[in-house]
């Protein structure tokens, strides 16, 4: 295994020491682990994400001016424990309620409703919004439904930015879902990853053969075939962004009346000739920043004959997989509330404009 | 075999269990990272190995059973993450809301420990038997521990008959299409592979058949 | 091979492409291939660089407003060629002279040097100021000297806010070489990495050892060894980095007055107790951001018990060879001077803040 | 052979060495780019490839063999980047510069064109025999040329003797620490491998021999 590690058995403590160091305006916490703002949240609704280690920058670069408050690292590729979104949440509650942004893997979402459980007792209100953007799966009813990719980033930042602007819980809750359901993602991969921990690929993948439709956590996507161009790889996953048909399924949420978990039927958006977009091109981790602008290309190409129009875009690595290579795409549906909280001023370690 | 023995769980048995179930998970630990990896990302056997440390460190003295098995759930659900932790942990502390003071079980008493489990489970999984997932093994276990108390089998015997139900339910997941958890994003190609969880719950349940089974002898 | 990738031949240009349609505020020419900032740069020193392509994202993600103005990427690991720089240097040229800053590697050197002297028929003064920072490398006078690394990116940063506060040319080049002099850096490599023209990997490394004092071409470096914890990695590359002694050899620079390229004696600083530095924990491409951090907590360790201060830091991709596993660290030693050109505005596709 | 064909080095046959030099070249490829690969970054032979084939297509017509090596200069300049390009590209600039007009070249004309193109690529690249560069089969190669011609040898045995020299320059290349270039960084892991821009310069004037032996047959 190559890996700059020292301890594989708890690398995500190591990797929060340096992060912490790094980065002046964000405290870490450990056991239970999490990041926050340094300074707190006052007097508005505080933003906490978080999920398995691995996916960096993924959730704690994003923390800060303008995007999370808190980020709860889990061990690599497992979701967080209810604790530490349960002492998160206490650190950065600024008595207006707590969101939280969660990506749809069981142990997320189970771990997530746990910690709102919790906090709750406490006295604090919370309400947890999950992303369930992945297009490659079709199917909710006899799957685990659609898993949070890419459009997650979006979700962060512009929550973050409504926060500050001064959305009350139930407004930001319905934006998070908004985005949640004008974004669709896809990815793919070249290489499989190898976690710490094991210390060998998560999946075999021949030297010839690339996985279509995978998540995020190393494990296999939806079909396998024989390595294709760049061009063939982005048009493979624009089509199904593009030709993906209005999604229903139940997602669950918080109803404060009834004091109960409840299941709302939420259908997603189809983009639409005239639609305007936010692009991510997302590196898996281990793909050169230059073969994402190959992707780039083509994907821009791919919208513009359909007449969806790239108004914003981000090219890097913002959602990964450890080292493996091989790319996602997003495509977040905007409107002018959307944009205008994307365009705000924001000042992360991942995601810096304005200030 | 007496019948004291054979007719009821003791706090000291429940200890005994818990204490071989860690150390069946960690002796299957590679084992079942490895039933994770083709249908999964790889983590279970971390995942119950690293839990079910914390589970024997956390582990208060005496012989308050509910308490006990509460403090394995808290400890899992605390330390485990993914799926399986709160899974699991909601499995132990559903079984044992019921336990609290009690020094010892009856056949009837750990019967309803494994439906309550078993329920708890499906409540915060969404899940069913036939779904591919550790209800497959834990179900039928429940079921057929409560049918041996019922035909009147004494306690080795009907835990027996559950770990061997929970090998079966396990074997059951290998020709299943996953619906729960992240085997099920595989589709068909879930299929032929052993369900992780469904092996941590046979291993489980086979522990403790084995720690009474030693206990009576 | 597993690349995004379509035509392995001339993959600059398609890379290029999608640059360009997702950087609006940059212009890119091809044939001869260019980027250079939209608008052109008025009225003051403008400035150049460029290099091989496979280090994204240098150079060309360097250019925009505060940094550099224009950037000539040449083929994978090979540098460009005079006309590019020739073209590039003509279009954003702003009457007050051109600085280019030129990577230490044979190629670099004589290519920039050979637009250096077309431009320079045009009527365009220019100044070349090399960069060889890399501190693997000891001796100047039986090797091609040390090689340009993550220095290259604080110069261009720092000059890039000089130019903007209308240096001239002279005090612009004296600048950028004090940021040289200011610099050191040493790389390392778990993995080699593959050119998309030749399609296997550049040296084979076994899957225990490392490579320790690499360049960023994919060449093998000074040693090889076991592969060790990321903190004896940390250490081994930090110490190199404390200790370098004054580093002195002839830097090959144009003389005016001569009208002629002249050799000029430089030294580097030593760092000392007391000094303040700018860090870089850079990865190659192929590190996931999480273990750069686990590197930047050891760097921090060890910089703070020899007294010297990290008073500001960038973890992540900056100079990288494709997808190689591997890391490099690079301290500059700041003054005044560097550090407020350093915090700057500055509003590039990889580096942003204040604007 | 008779002393017309012999004597001079005739614009076509410069042609036919610069094609053939781009052939060759494509031919081996793989082979500079692999050598190029324990003690470089593996792109001599791409490098030298696509510059050879920027050379044919910009070739100018006609007999001013002056204006042909310019071309290839300037192709090579533009083309092949990296160290070869400048290197080469000087190489063919300042030899060609005494050349203009020239419809055949005398053996003192080619010795003093070998002559300039070994001191270009000396002052470009500050670099010298010895070094493990292109000059360890260059420099040898002029010499042999030159004395071949004093001698009173013909121009296709001098330049025979001109291509042995470089074979065996670039032959002696593999035991030397590299002192410039690339190679230069690996200190003496540098040694025990040959060095590839002496490889291509040796195949480039392998060609010239070639081509002119071809023509005067
Ligand atoms: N909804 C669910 N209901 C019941 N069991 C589930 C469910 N989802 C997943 N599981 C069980 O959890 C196991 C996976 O656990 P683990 O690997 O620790 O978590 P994760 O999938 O988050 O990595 C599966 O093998 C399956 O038995
Ligand atoms: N300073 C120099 N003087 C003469 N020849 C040199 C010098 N530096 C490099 N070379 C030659 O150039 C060759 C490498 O060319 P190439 O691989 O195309 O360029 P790069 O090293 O930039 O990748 C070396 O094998 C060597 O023969
Ligand atoms: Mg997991
Ligand atoms: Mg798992
Ligand atoms: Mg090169
Ligand atoms: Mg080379």
């Amino acid at each position: 295994m190559k890996k700059l590690v020292n301890n594989a058995e708890d690398v995500t403590v190591e990797q929060l020491k340096g992060f912490g160091l790094a980065c002046e305006d964000i405290d870490v916490h450990f056991d239970p682990n999490y990041v926050c703002v340094a300074g707190g949240v006052q007097d508005r609704v505080a933003l906490v994400s978080g999920g398995g280690s691995g996916h960096e920058p993924l959730h704690g670069g994003y923390v800060g001016t303008g995007m999370l408050d808190a980020a709860c690292p889990g061990q690599v590729f497992t979701s967080p424990t209810p604790d530490q979104m349960f002492e998160a949440g206490k650190a950065v509650n600024g008595g207006r309620g707590i969101l939280q942004i969660v990506k749809n893997y069981t142990g997320d979402v189970l771990n997530f409703q746990m910690a709102a459980d919790m906090l709750r007792d406490e006295g604090i209100e919370v309400r947890n919004v999950i992303i369930d953007d992945d297009v490659a799966l079709k199917d909710s009813l006899y799957t685990a439904g659609r898993r949070g990719l890419g459009t997650t980033v979006i979700a962060e930042k512009v929550c973050g930015a409504a926060a500050r602007e001064g959305y009350d819980l139930d407004r930001l809750a319905a934006l998070c879902k908004k985005v949640n359901i004008h974004g669709k993602s896809m990815g793919m991969a070249l290489t499989s990853c190898t976690t710490p921990q094991n210390g060998t690929p998560s999946f075999e993948l021949p030297d010839d053969e690339m996985e279509i439709g995978i998540g995020i956590h190393g494990e296999p996507g939806i079909m396998r075939s024989k390595i294709k161009s760049a061009d063939e790889v982005t048009e493979i996953l624009t089509d199904r962004i593009l030709d993906d048909e209005a999604y229903t399924r139940n997602l669950s949420e918080w109803d404060p009346a009834k004091g109960d978990w409840v299941d709302v039927e939420v259908t997603d958006i189809t983009l639409q000739k005239g639609d305007e977009v936010i692009a991510i091109v997302n590196g898996m981790g281990g793909t050169p920043l230059s073969e994402l602008y190959t992707v780039y290309a083509k994907l821009a190409d791919l919208t513009a004959r359909r007449g969806v129009k790239i108004v914003r875009n981000l090219v890097g690595n913002y959602i990964t997989s450890l080292e493996m290579a091989g790319v996602s795409i997003t495509l977040v549906k905007t409107d002018e509330e959307i944009l205008r909280l994307y365009d705000a001023p924001v000042k992360t370690p991942a995601l810096r404009w304005g200030m | 075999m007496t019948d004291t023995l054979a007719g009821a769980v003791t706090a000291p048995m429940v200890r005994a269990w818990i204490e071989k179930s860690a150390k069946v998970l960690a002796d299957n630990r590679a084992h079942l990272t490895e039933l994770d990896s083709p249908i999964g990302d790889s983590d279970h056997g971390n995942n119950m190995d690293r839990g079910f440390k914390a589970v024997l460190e956390k582990l208060p003295q005496g012989d308050d059973i509910g308490a006990m098995l509460k403090s394995v759930a808290m400890s899992l659900i605390s330390k485990v993450g993914g799926a399986a932790g709160p899974l699991y942990g909601t499995m132990f502390l559903d079984g044992a809301k019921p336990l609290a003071g009690k020094t010892s079980l009856t056949g009837e008493e750990l019967a309803r420990f494994f439906d309550d489990a078993v329920a708890g489970v499906m409540k915060r999984g969404r899940s069913d038997v036939g779904m591919k997932t550790m209800l497959d093994a834990l179900a039928p276990a429940a079921k057929a521990f409560r049918e041996e108390i019922a035909n009147g089998s004494d306690m080795p015997a009907a835990l027996k008959a559950a770990a061997k139900a929970a090998e079966q339910g396990m074997e059951a997941t290998i020709p299943m299409q996953a619906q729960r958890g992240r085997a099920s994003y595989l589709g068909e190609r879930s299929i032929g592979h052993q369900d992780p969880g469904a092996t941590s719950s046979y291993l489980i349940l086979q522990a403790f058949s084995d720690a009474v089974e030693e206990a009576v002898q």
